[in-house]
This record gives structure tokens, C-alpha cells and sequence, in this order.
């Protein structure tokens, strides 16, 4: 039933989105497309961290494999976009399970350091081996539309259909995943490993394949990306990006799908906004290009101190109690500090 | 041989400043299980504070050093009580949101305050060329020896003032158990901000010590920064020995790396070294055992 | 673990003249310093936890505070203490309100907790441990009161620089005891002291508690599961019974009381 | 709003008379002054909006940072001057932060939403490979961009691309064949940058240099996460081999990172850095703090560097063309240091204006591409090579030596071309000198 309803709802949202790329001008068919693309891997991460309780600071690593997959693939093996598209999110899925079988031993900073050093060490192998991957300047990734679409059919609008369908697609499996068994398994373990495991909870194996399936949603969402920005670099995969995605899911709200969709927005629309915002103030080159620097950090800030559970859990605030709040979807990180919680429990 | 004697002198010279980096990562986690993802921005801006002095004092190199000390102290102080403390009884993530919020910020600002965010040189306490044993160049400099002696100064400081005095006893004591310390009238906001306040100095002398082979701008730390943090979990969190030991450690693996494979391979290197590392010890090597319950 | 708790009793009772120095050192040693607790409502989230509780404990006397488990003892140290926050009521100590300070503020104003299980610090020295009791001292008593801790506690002399975590379970309620008087508290409040422990030791702790009060006149709020042995050392007894006083009297009138005891106390 | 409609009307009429009173007399005339129109997307009778992707933050914003704004001064005083018959340019350069990823974004919005004349010098080699096909393929005029990488010379493939600056292959044939010369049977080293920029220059310089005598190559990675580190061990590693000369590839931090290391390991080879690296301003500031504790000064760490300059050296101050920038930059810029980006920045300028004002009074996209070709020498101290069928811009350079912080030429201006076997002749033409006017 709950299958039936988040198809209803996605193919809804499909045609919604689908009359919109029509009203929207060519620029903003591409900043939808590129919102659209970075959604998957925002979702992907807020599923890891907010239901299944562990952390990654280097998710755009897994975005990083899905786009060079995706770019190898339509380059020597010229495959149609839509096999592209899941065979990407399967490789950066084994790419995810090898992390996973590390994380699964890892916990809090721990597995925070070593995903932040795969997002620092990986893009180095472009640059290690140029042959295939193209060095600093990369691989170019082009698409173009079917012919059936006619031939004056604008590029960037078929980003955007693509991108919304991948993402769509990507969002119905998520959202019946976290109310499956396996996603009830997942908080389990999240709020408390030992009770899960006491409970006959297989927690290793549980956490594996949540980053399996995170790094899927990266890889797919990577390949889109790929996809809109028509070129796979390293310097695309930078620590900014993984971070951007970390700020992007908190920002959003921790383990809500529909936040991370908040999220991706923030993340691709913030910056040219305030570029934009501080050049009409006349700022002068050096002041407006840090201005929106300066101004997410404050909106990290400000967002975390007044709205700590993110936007979907101020809004839930906002509209009202009637909406159950995400059951405590950060208790899981707890683990951070054992030590910390054991003592203090200790002197109650 | 004259090169494996570059290599590892070089390493140890780099490695030095990865352990400051991570002794002021351990003190903040030991003391609020915060991450500081901050520490290299702050330490970025601390060193600029330390250019503007000096360029003003018409090239004093001690008052900036002095400067960007107590700008480190300051500026962490400052930190906690305003923006960290809030996040306390939030979900963890919410510091960590929080610092990194606070770097992204700095660079900003540091972007907007300092000479246009152009990229700077800072200058070495003392000279940079080589010393030779005969005809041996050792690659290392009085310089490197300055910083690998103000690094190890500060961090035996520090264990002095937490090994003999009451104000060091507070740290601890707050650190392995705030409540039981609340209990016996520790003020623990106060401490917990001398911890941050004493990182931000620890970051801020690896700045200025780091800088004049980096160059600054607002970008200048975060490399650095990475390493830093990789070195303390290499070396455990909660161990401020761990920190010095997994700075030099990662600095001269890092360095044979470089020098005798490829330099494209040091991130690589890196990772390698972590994941070894964790793979055997998943809270890093000098992780404490012994009294901790479960 | 019994020689050990034996070779501590024995050595405070050989230096009883030694700790009613060092205790009389302390403000403890004030006639008419008392706690007085009225109307007292407090909780967790939702759950009311104390209601409307009155208490008032007399200077140098011990009060016991019995009740079954979830009756709201520990909370109520917690609430005097400063942990939990009072909603209501109000909480005195020779006058001044504690209500709405900080914990670190309420043991400067001189009332020791000595929360239930371990509350020792155990990565620190037992030394260590102690010196953070004398924090609250003016610096020139502390020397001799931490030699007067150890003599009084000779097994913590021993074991000075020891990791507090290498104690026994009994090395370690005599280190959280210690450690509380070294502060010099006006009140002190013990919470569950027994617990865990070997009969033998529970005696010789109770017996170092009623000696603490005869001694340097500490005013004494104990909560014991073990109602009858904290009765024996008791001048009051306070029974609460869901977060409610359901009794308050003579310790030895309770004691007495044998309905009372069937119903809340178990003995 | 009814009382400026009806207002606005009066002028626009009148507009309209004098447009044709214009038109009158230009047609009367015959010197074909024709009224200003919209002609093309980004133009309007009052304006030409142009626009750039740059680095003003991040890795490669040092330095680099201050090109636009120069650009942008030297526009500003062409606006203030006239501008181009009479449209003032405004020229949006926004930042991508050197990440081909942002390049694509923010090139699409200047395309797509800002709606640009034209792409003007676009800064970096993996970033503008990022868009030069989309802004082919939308045919917009790609101007000009700010990367000596052979890729920008592909006229069938991308025929709206046009280079500038002299191409890294034709720079590393020239300092080549220079070494080779003045340093036979001397080892040497290479250190580069482990991209394009660094992989056309040893592709040039190999054309001149035997194998045989390179005795060591170190790329560095631009990216590197400790340069400090990453550029010590390849001073080290060039020591060890017994490197005499050691000719560099790289930006100006890691030139100033490779004298630093040299000093730290006792080696005093000769220096060769090619133009991007050896800026002496930008040099000196980064190791004059350095220079000071090893009792010298910045300008002595660099003394004997050599190096190739195609624009004229900053320390000829008696150049017409360093007059007129210094004197920009004294007005519009001074916060800015005068060093090479600022001259650059303004030397390119220039040359959009000399195309601009070629394209004719109501410029499209195909008179602008039309006007590149043949454009006539100027700022540089050689020719351009644009042609029908050549995209690239300055063909030569003049060997230098840095002496007291400026480049000192040692040579005559040689150009070439960018083929394995292309000779390397002297130039015999002159610069011509900057109009008094400063515009074209």
C-alpha cells in the first residue's frame, strides 16, 4: 500500500515538475536540473547518518565514482543514458560496501576522519592515472536529447526531465526502504547497537548496507550531475562538495527525505543568489566573492542553534505537533561520546 | 643516504606541525566531545592577525608571533561561549554543523578583512637554508628546528599544567567527567572555555609556524588541517601523546611517499596509513583501554 | 575487599581525634547550619517525579530518606544539588535559596553530593580524585587535610597514585566519602553509600557516618535502600512513597513502627 | 507610473528624430555613421555586456584574482573616454572558484540569464575546457582566454575560441632552444605542473632539449595537499640527480616554494621559470619575508632568474604602453599592486577594445569573430598568429633575466610556431606604441 501511495505521490510530483520545466526560462531549467541532481545524493546521506546512525564526511567521493563511471561508460562503451544511470549507482554501491565493511568497525569521528580522507585521497587518482581519467581536465560527458523530442528541443531541459525522473525513481525506493523492515531494522540500531544485537539484528551487516545504498543514491546522483554540468573533474569532488552535502542534509533535517530536497535547493541555490545579492550592493570584487562565503557559514550557525532538528523538523514545529517527529533522529550519534554518556549515566 | 636523511628529517619537520594541529583537536574533544572542524580556520586567521602586527610594528616577527597567541586564545574563548556552548544537550551533529559553520565564516571574513584575501608570504622566525653536517645537508633549517622545539615546548606546558596545577586538575577532571566535577564545584563553563581558549593558542602557534612554508590566504589551513585531524585519529582522540606521535608518524610516511614513489600518491598515502591504522585499532593507536567500562 | 574496607575502618578509628581537627577546620563545626526543603515539586519531561515534599533536616543531625525504588529519593539529592531543576518549592541552606543555581555553585555554598554507584573519577589518581575535594579550601589547609585524609583513610594513603578505577568497589565509596569532607561541606548528601557493598563494609560505613556527625557536627542527608541499617545511625527518618512524604519522625519511632515498615520499608 | 510614461514618450520621439537626422547625415556624408542599434544579444545602443569566469576564491584566487578587476579598470576607462562608439562595456566576471563544475554553472548563467555578447578571457585551462564546447555550440564568442593551453587553437572544432597569450608549447620551444644554446651539455631538470600548462611547456621545451641531457622531471600537483612537503622532496630529488638547470613550469607560489626548498637543501642551480611563474612582483612579495632571514632580500632570491616576457617588462618605464597602465591603475585600481596580472589584465583588455572598435559601429557575433582576424599587434612585443585558420594570439616572447626585481630583456624578440620542427626566427618588426589616447 505504502508503495502504491509514494508511486501516486512521485508520479504526481513528476508531472508537476514536467509542466514547470516548461514555464521555467533555459537558465533556470538547469539550476532546477542541477538542484534535482544533487537531491539523490543528499537523500542518500540523510537515510545513512539520520536512520541508520553513521556518519559520512566524504560522501562526494561516492558522487566521484558515480561520474566517472558514468562518463567511461558513455565515452568507450556509448551506452543509452538510462543504463548508464543504474549501472553507476552499482558500481559506487560496491565502492560503498567496501567503505561499509571499514565503517561497520568505525564509529564518530573515527569513521568521520577516514570518510573525510577517501573524499581528500580519491580525486588524486585522476591525477595518478590521466590515461583514463583525463587528469585535472577531466572527461566530457554529453548527452543530448532523443531525436523523438524534435530537434529545436532545449538541451537543458531534458537535463531536467532526466534528473527529476532518476531522482524520483531514487526517492519512491528510499521512502519505502525506511519504512521497511530492513529501515526499522536501521533504527534499531541507530538508537541503541547492543539492544538491536541482542535482538538477533545482524548490526554489521545492517550497517554495510546502509552505506551501500547511500553511496548508490551518491553514485546515480553523481552521474547526474555529470550529466547537467556536461564534464566529470577532479576539482569538481573537492572536500567543499562532501562538506556542502553534510550542511546540506543537517540543513535540510536529518533522516526526512523531503529535506533533503530543501537541502539540495540551499545547496545550489544559496551561492549565486548571494554572489548576486552582494555585486548589486557594489561591493568590490574581493568583499562579493567572500560575502556568500561568510553568509552560509552564518546560516549553518543560525540554522543549528535556532532550528536544531533542521528545516523539515522546524517546519513540523511550525505546522503544528500533529506531524510525529522523526523519532529522535540524531539519539543514534550518542555513540560519539560513549564514554562520555556511560559516566554520566553513571552519576545519576 | 643523504636523501633518506632529507626524507625523514623533512617528514619530521612537516609532521611536527600536523601534531600541534592534532594536540589542539585531542584538547577540545577530551574536554566537550566537540570535533573543531574550525581548528585550521581559526588558526588561518590567527596567523593573519600575526601579519598585520607585524607589518604595522614594521616587521616585529616576536609581538605578531605574541599577537596570534593570544588572538588563538581569544578567538577560541570566544567561540565556545558564543556559538558552541548553545549546542550543548543538541545532538552532536549539531556542534559539528556548527564548526564547520564557523570555518566557512572565518574564511569569509578573512576573505573580506585581511588584504583583500590576496595570498601572502609570512615570514620564518629564523633562517630557512639548510644545515649541514660537512658537506651533508641535513634538510632542515634552524627554522624547522625552532618549530619542532616550540611545538614539543608547548605540548610539555601543557602536560605540566595539567599534571601539577589545580587549574590543570579542573581541565581533567571536566574532561572525564563533567557532572561528578560539577559536583565538587568546578565551574565547567569556565573550563570547558580555557580548554577552547588554550586549542585556539595551540592551533594558532601551529599557524605561524606552518604558514611561511604554505603561504597565507583564507584556503591556507584547511590541507594542513586534514592532515592534522587524520593525525589524531591516527593517534587516538583522547590521547594528547597519540597526537604528537600520529603527527610525526604521518608526516615522515608522507614524506617516503613523496620521495620515493610518487607525490601524486600522498593523498592516497594518507588513507592508506588511517584505514591501516584503524583497521587494528578502530579508535587509534594510543586509544585508552584499560578503565573504561562498557 | 573486606581487608580493605576493615584496614579503612580501623584506620579511622584510630585517628578519631586527627578528623575532628580536620573536620573542625571546616564551617561544618557551625551550630545551627540545617537545610530546610518546602514544598518541593520536581521532574523529568513530562513525569512529575517530587511533589509538594517538606523537609527540614536539623544542624549535626542525620537524616535518613527511605522509600522503595522510584519513590524519588536519588531525585530529591538531585534536586538539592542542583541537577535536576526545581518547578517548584523552595530549598535553604542557613537561609540561602539554592533553588535555580548551578550545581557547581550549590557545592560552593557547601553541600556535598555524593551521587549513588561511583562517583570517583576513575582515570584520575585516588590523589587527584581527593584534591579536587580540597579545590573549594583556602590553599594553606590543604596540605594538612589531605594528610589528615589519609591517615583517617589509610587505604587511600596506600594507594595514592593509583587510577582511581583500580579500587574496589569499597575503596571506592570511601574515596567519594573522603572526597566530600575534604570540601568541608555544611551538608552532606549520601546517596544509596551501602549499595553494592559487602554487609561488613555497610557497617563500617554507616559507622563512619554516625562518627562524621558526633564528631564535627555535619548535618547529613542519607538515602538508603537499606532502611533498617541507615535507621540505626539516623536521628530522623523521612519515608517517601511516589515522590510523596508519606512519614516523617524520630528515626527510632520509625523504626518502630512496624506497619510503616511492611508497607514502604520491606523489613 | 502614467506620469513617466507619458514623459518617457517626449524623449523617445525625440530619439527617434535625431536618429534620423543622424542617419541623414551620415548617409549625406558618406562616412557611414550609423545610429547605434541592439545589434546583437548583449548589445544595446548604450552598452556592451561581456562576461568571465575567474577565480576570486580558493586555490588559484592568489594572484590571479586581480586580473578581472584590472580588466575591468581599463574598461571603465574606456567608458570614461568615449567607451566604444559610445557603448560603455560592462564586463561581469563571476566566480568559479578554478572548478570546472562552478565554470559550468556560471558560464551558463552569463549565456543563459545575464545574456553576454561575448565570453571574455576565461581564466584557466581545465575550467574553460569545461565550457568551450557549450559556448560553441551556442556560438557566443569566446574571447580571448586567460590560458596558454594549445586547446584554445582549434578553429574548425571550436570556431568561436580564440587564444591570447602566448601558447605554452611556442614559450617552452622558445626557453628551449635558449638553454640549449647558452647551457650545452649542461643536465637538467624539469619541475612543472602536472596539467596541460605544465605538459605543453615540456612538450615544447622537448622539441629543442636532446632527451639524453634531462637527467630529472618532478610534476607537482597543484592541489597538493602539503605543496611545502610535495615540493621539498622534488628539490631534494632534482639535487640528487645533478641537475644544473633546472627550467620550471609552474605558477608563481610554487617558483617561490621551489626557491625556498632549494635554499632548504643547500642547491643552487640555475633557475629557468617560464612566464606565468616569474612574475617578479608577485615573486617578491612571497619570499621577501624569507629572503630577510637568510640575510637578503626577495629581489636576491630571484636575482639570475631567467625567464621569457611577451608583454613588455614593468621595469621599462620609459614603455609607452607601462605609462598608460601605470597610470590606469594609479586611477582606478591602486589598491591593487602593479604587477604582471595587472598588466596582463589591462593588455588583454586592450585587445577586446582594438576587436571591438574593428567589429564596426553595430557590432554582431560574426564582425567581432571577423575582427579578431588580423587584429594588429599591440601591447605585446610580438604579432598575433589569428588567422582563418590559426586561434592563437601572441607568437613570441624576448628572454629575460630578473635583475633588482624586474625582468631585463637579454635578447632579441623570437617568434615561432607551434610545430616540432617550426624554426625559431628574431622578429624583425617594432612595437608600435600606446596611443596617446589610450583607446585603439
Amino acid at each position: 500500500m505504502t508503495m502504491l501511495r509514494h508511486v501516486a505521490i512521485a508520479v504526481a510530483c513528476g508531472a508537476l515538475l514536467l509542466l514547470l520545466s516548461y514555464r521555467l526560462d533555459l537558465y533556470r531549467d538547469l539550476q532546477f536540473a542541477e538542484v534535482a541532481a544533487e537531491v539523490g545524493a543528499v537523500a542518500g546521506l540523510t537515510v545513512l547518518i539520520g536512520i541508520s546512525g553513521q556518519i559520512s564526511i566524504g560522501h562526494g567521493a561516492f558522487m566521484a565514482i558515480g561520474s566517472y563511471a558514468a562518463a567511461l561508460l558513455l565515452l568507450h562503451q556509448h551506452w543509452n543514458i538510462g543504463y548508464v544511470i543504474v549501472a553507476s549507482g552499482l558500481v559506487a554501491a560496491a565502492a560503498g560496501g567496501i567503505m561499509g565493511i571499514a565503517a561497520a568497525r568505525l564509529r564518530g569521528p573515527y569513521l568521520a576522519g577516514a570518510t573525510l580522507m577517501l573524499a581528500v585521497a580519491l580525486p588524486s587518482l585522476a591525477d595518478k592515472y590521466q590515461s583514463v581519467f583525463g587528469g585535472d581536465q577531466g572527461l566530457s560527458v554529453s548527452i543530448t536529447p532523443p531525436a523523438a523530442l524534435g530537434a529545436t528541443f532545449p538541451l537543458q531541459r531534458w537535463f531536467v526531465w532526466l534528473s527529476c525522473a532518476a531522482t524520483l525513481v531514487l526517492l519512491v525506493l528510499l521512502a519505502n526502504l525506511v519504512r521497511s523492515r530492513i529501515g526499522r531494522s536501521w533504527r534499531a540500531v541507530r538508537d541503541d547497537e547492543i539492544a538491536a544485537s541482542l535482538a538477533g539484528l545482524n548490526v554489521a551487516r545492517l550497517q554495510i548496507l546502509a552505506f551501500v545504498v547511500s553511496a548508490a543514491c551518491a553514485g546515480v546522483s553523481g552521474t547526474l550531475y555529470a550529466m547537467v554540468t556536461t564534464i566529470v573533474t577532479p576539482d569538481a569532488f573537492t572536500l567543499t562538495l562532501s562538506i556542502g552535502l553534510l550542511t546540506a542534509a543537517v540543513l535540510g533535517g536529518l533522516g526526512s527525505l523531503l529535506g533533503a530536497v530543501w537541502g539540495a535547493a540551499i545547496l545550489v541555490l544559496a551561492p549565486p543568489f548571494l554572489q548576486d545579492f552582494a555585486t548589486s550592493h557594489g561591493f568590490s570584487s574581493a568583499v562579493s566573492s567572500n560575502v556568500p562565503i561568510a553568509a552560509y557559514g552564518v546560516v549553518l550557525i543560525v540554522v543549528m542553534l535556532v532550528f536544531p532538528a533542521g528545516i523539515q523538523g522546524g517546519l513540523r514545529r511550525l505546522l503544528g505537533p500533529a506531524a510525529p517527529v522523526a523519532a529522535a533522529p540524531f539519539s543514534a550519534l550518542r555513540r560519539h561520546a560513549p564514554a562520555r554518556e556511560e559516566k554520566e549515566e553513571g552519576t545519576v | 643516504m643523504q636523501e633518506f636523511i632529507e626524507f625523514t628529517l623533512g617528514g619530521l619537520a612537516s609532521g611536527i606541525i600536523y601534531s600541534a594541529i592534532a594536540l589542539s583537536l585531542v584538547l577540545i574533544w577530551r574536554g566537550t566531545r566537540v570535533l573543531n572542524y574550525a581548528q585550521g580556520g581559526m588558526a588561518m586567521f590567527t596567523t593573519y592577525v600575526a601579519l598585520t602586527v607585524i607589518n604595522d610594528t614594521g616587521g616585529n616577527y616576536w609581538l605578531g608571533f605574541l599577537a596570534a597567541l593570544a588572538a588563538g586564545f581569544a578567538l577560541g574563548a570566544v567561540l565556545e561561549r558564543g556559538v558552541v556552548r548553545p549546542t550543548v544537550g543538541k545532538p552532536p551533529l549539531n556542534s559539528v554543523i556548527v564548526t564547520i559553520g564557523i570555518l566557512i565564516f572565518i574564511e569569509g571574513l578573512a576573505g573580506i578583512i585581511f588584504y583583500n584575501g590576496q595570498s601572502a608570504s609570512f615570514p620564518p622566525a629564523y633562517s630557512i637554508v639548510s644545515l649541514k653536517v660537512g658537506s651533508i645537508a641535513l634538510g632542515v633549517s634552524w627554522n624547522d628546528v625552532f618549530t619542532a622545539a616550540a611545538v614539543l615546548a608547548a605540548a610539555v606546558l601543557l602536560a605540566a599544567l595539567f599534571r601539577y596545577t589545580t587549574v590543570g586538575l579542573r581541565l581533567r577532571a571536566t574532561a572525564f567527567n563533567a557532572s561528578v566535577s560539577r559536583l565538587l564545584g568546578v565551574r565547567v563553563g569556565r573550563v570547558l572555555t580555557l580548554g577552547w581558549a588554550l586549542a585556539g593558542l595551540i592551533g594558532a602557534l601551529a599557524g605561524v609556524l606552518v604558514t611561511p612554508t604554505t603561504f597565507l590566504n583564507p584556503n591556507s589551513m584547511d590541507a594542513i588541517f586534514v592532515l592534522g585531524f587524520t593525525a589524531a585519529v591516527i593517534g587516538g582522540l583522547d590521547s594528547p601523546v597519540g597526537a604528537i606521535v600520529g603527527g610525526l608518524v604521518l608526516g615522515v610516511v608522507l614524506s617516503y611517499v613523496g620521495g620515493y614513489l610518487s607525490a601524486d600518491l600522498i593523498e592516497l598515502a594518507g588513507l592508506a596509513a588511517l584505514v591501516l591504522v584503524l583497521m587494528f585499532r578502530p579508535s587509534g593507536l594510543f586509544a585508552p583501554t584499560a578503565v573504561r567500562r562498557v | 575487599m573486606a581487608d580493605n574496607g576493615g584496614a579503612a575502618g580501623n584506620g579511622a578509628a584510630g585517628n578519631r581525634a586527627a578528623g575532628n581537627r580536620a573536620a573542625g577546620n571546616g564551617p561544618t563545626g557551625r551550630a545551627g547550619s540545617a537545610l530546610d526543603i518546602r514544598d518541593l515539586a520536581a521532574g523529568y519531561g513530562n513525569v512529575a517525579v517530587l511533589d509538594n515534599v517538606t523537609i527540614a533536616a536539623a544542624a549535626g543531625t542525620i537524616t535518613a530518606v527511605l522509600g522503595a525504588n522510584g519513590a524519588g529519593k536519588t531525585t530529591l539529592l538531585r534536586t538539592i544539588s542542583g541537577s535536576v531543576r526545581a518547578r517548584a518549592g523552595q530549598i535553604e541552606i542557613d537561609g540561602m535559596s539554592l533553588v535555580r543555581r548551578a550545581p557547581e555553585e550549590i557545592a560552593r555554598a557547601g553541600v556535598a553530593h555524593v551521587p549513588e554507584g561511583q562517583g570517583v573519577i576513575t582515570e584520575l589518581t585516588v590523589e587527584e580524585n581527593l584534591r579536587l575535594g580540597l579545590l573549594l579550601r583556602p590553599r594553606r589547609e590543604r596540605a594538612a587535610a589531605i594528610a589528615d585524609a589519609y591517615q583517617r583513610f589509610g587505604v587511600l594513603g596506600d594507594r595514592r597514585r593509583q587510577a582511581a578505577g583500580t579500587l574496589s568497589g569499597g575503596e571506592r565509596q570511601i574515596l567519594v566519602i573522603a572526597r566530600a569532607l575534604l570540601s568541608a561541606p555544611r551538608v552532606l548528601l549520601l546517596d544509596e553509600p551501602s549499595l553494592g557493598l559487602a554487609p561488613k563494609i555497610v557497617a563500617q560505613v554507616m559507622d563512619l557516618i554516625a562518627r562524621l556527625r558526633d564528631e564535627s557536627g555535619l548535618t547529613v542527608v542519607l538515602v538508603e535502600q537499606n532502611a533498617r541499617s541507615a535507621l540505626e545511625i539516623a536521628d530522623k527518618g523521612v519515608v517517601l512513597n511516589l515522590g510523596r512524604v508519606v512519614a516523617e519522625s524520630d528515626a527510632a519511632e520509625l523504626a518502630a513502627d512496624v506497619g510503616l515498615r511492611r508497607h514502604y520499608l520491606g523489613f | 507610473m502614467n506620469r513617466s510614461h507619458r514623459l518617457g514618450f517626449v524623449p523617445l520621439a525625440g530619439l527617434a528624430a535625431l536618429a534620423l537626422v543622424v542617419a541623414a547625415c551620415g548617409s549625406s556624408s558618406g562616412s557611414g555613421k550609423k545610429a547605434l542599434t541592439a545589434s546583437a544579444t548583449g548589445i544595446t545602443a548604450k552598452t556592451i555586456t561581456i562576461g568571465s569566469h575567474q577565480p576570486l576564491t580558493g586555490i588559484a584566487a592568489p594572484g590571479y584574482d586581480e586580473i578581472a578587476p584590472a580588466s575591468n579598470a581599463y574598461f571603465q576607462y574606456v567608458n570614461a573616454h568615449g567607451g566604444v562608439y559610445g557603448r560603455k562595456i560592462k564586463y561581469i566576471y563571476l566566480n568559479d572558484q578554478y572548478n570546472p563544475s562552478i565554470t559550468v554553472t556560471v558560464v551558463n548563467q552569463l549565456i543563459l540569464k545575464d545574456n553576454v555578447f561575448a565570453i571574455f578571457n576565461g581564466l584557466g585551462t581545465p575550467t574553460h575546457l569545461a565550457v568551450v564546447k557549450t559556448i560553441n555550440a551556442d556560438h557566443v564568442p569566446d574571447l580571448f582566454v586567460a590560458s596558454g593551453c594549445e586547446c584554445w587553437n582549434q578553429p574548425k572544432t571550436y570556431p568561436d575560441t580564440f587564444g591570447w597569450q602566448l601558447d605554452y608549447v611556442r614559450e617552452g620551444k622558445i626557453l628551449g632552444n635558449y638553454v640549449e644554446q647558452h647551457f650545452k651539455g649542461k643536465k637538467i631538470g624539469l619541475f612543472y605542473q602536472n596539467d596541460e600548462f605544465g605538459l605543453d611547456g615540456i612538450k615544447g621545451l622537448k622539441y629543442e632539449i636532446p632527451a639524453k641531457q634531462i637527467v630529472a622531471a618532478e610534476p607537482y600537483n597543484a592541489a597538493a595537499s602539503n605543496p611545502s612537503q610535495e615540493v621539498g622532496t622534488a628539490a631534494a630529488k632534482l639535487k640528487a640527480a645533478g641537475a644544473q638547470v633546472v627550467i620550471s613550469f609552474s605558477v608563481p607560489a610554487f617558483t617561490a616554494l621551489l626557491r625556498l626548498s632549494e635554499l632548504g637543501v643547500s642547491y643552487n642551480p640555475q633557475n629557468v621559470v617560464s612566464d606565468v611563474g616569474s612574475d617578479p612582483i608577485t615573486l617578491e612579495g612571497l619570499l621577501n619575508s624569507f629572503a630577510k632571514k637568510s640575510g637578503s632580500f626577495g629581489k636576491s632570491l630571484l636575482q639570475g632568474i631567467i625567464t621569457d616576457g611577451y608583454l613588455p617588462s614593468l621595469g621599462d618605464t620609459t614603455n609607452s604602453w607601462i605609462k598608460l597602465f601605470t597610470k590606469i591603475h594609479n586611477e582606478y585600481i591602486p589598491k591593487l599592486p602593479l604587477d604582471g596580472n595587472v598588466l596582463y589584465g589591462m593588455a588583454v583588455a586592450y585587445t577586446f577594445v582594438q576587436a571591438m572598435f574593428r567589429a564596426g559601429r553595430n557590432p554582431t557575433r560574426a564582425s567581432v569573430l571577423a575582427a579578431v582576424n588580423g587584429l594588429p599587434q599591440a601591447v605585446a612585443v610580438a604579432p598575433f598568429a589569428y588567422s582563418l585558420t590559426d586561434h592563437n594570439g601572441i607568437t613570441g616572447a624576448y628572454m629575460a633575466e630578473i635583475k633588482n626585481g624586474v625582468l631585463v630583456p637579454i635578447g632579441p624578440v623570437q617568434v615561432t610556431d607551434d610545430t616540432p620542427t617550426g624554426a625559431i626566427t628574431t622578429y624583425s618588426g617594432t612595437q608600435p606604441s600606446a596611443p596617446a589616447s589610450g583607446i585603439p
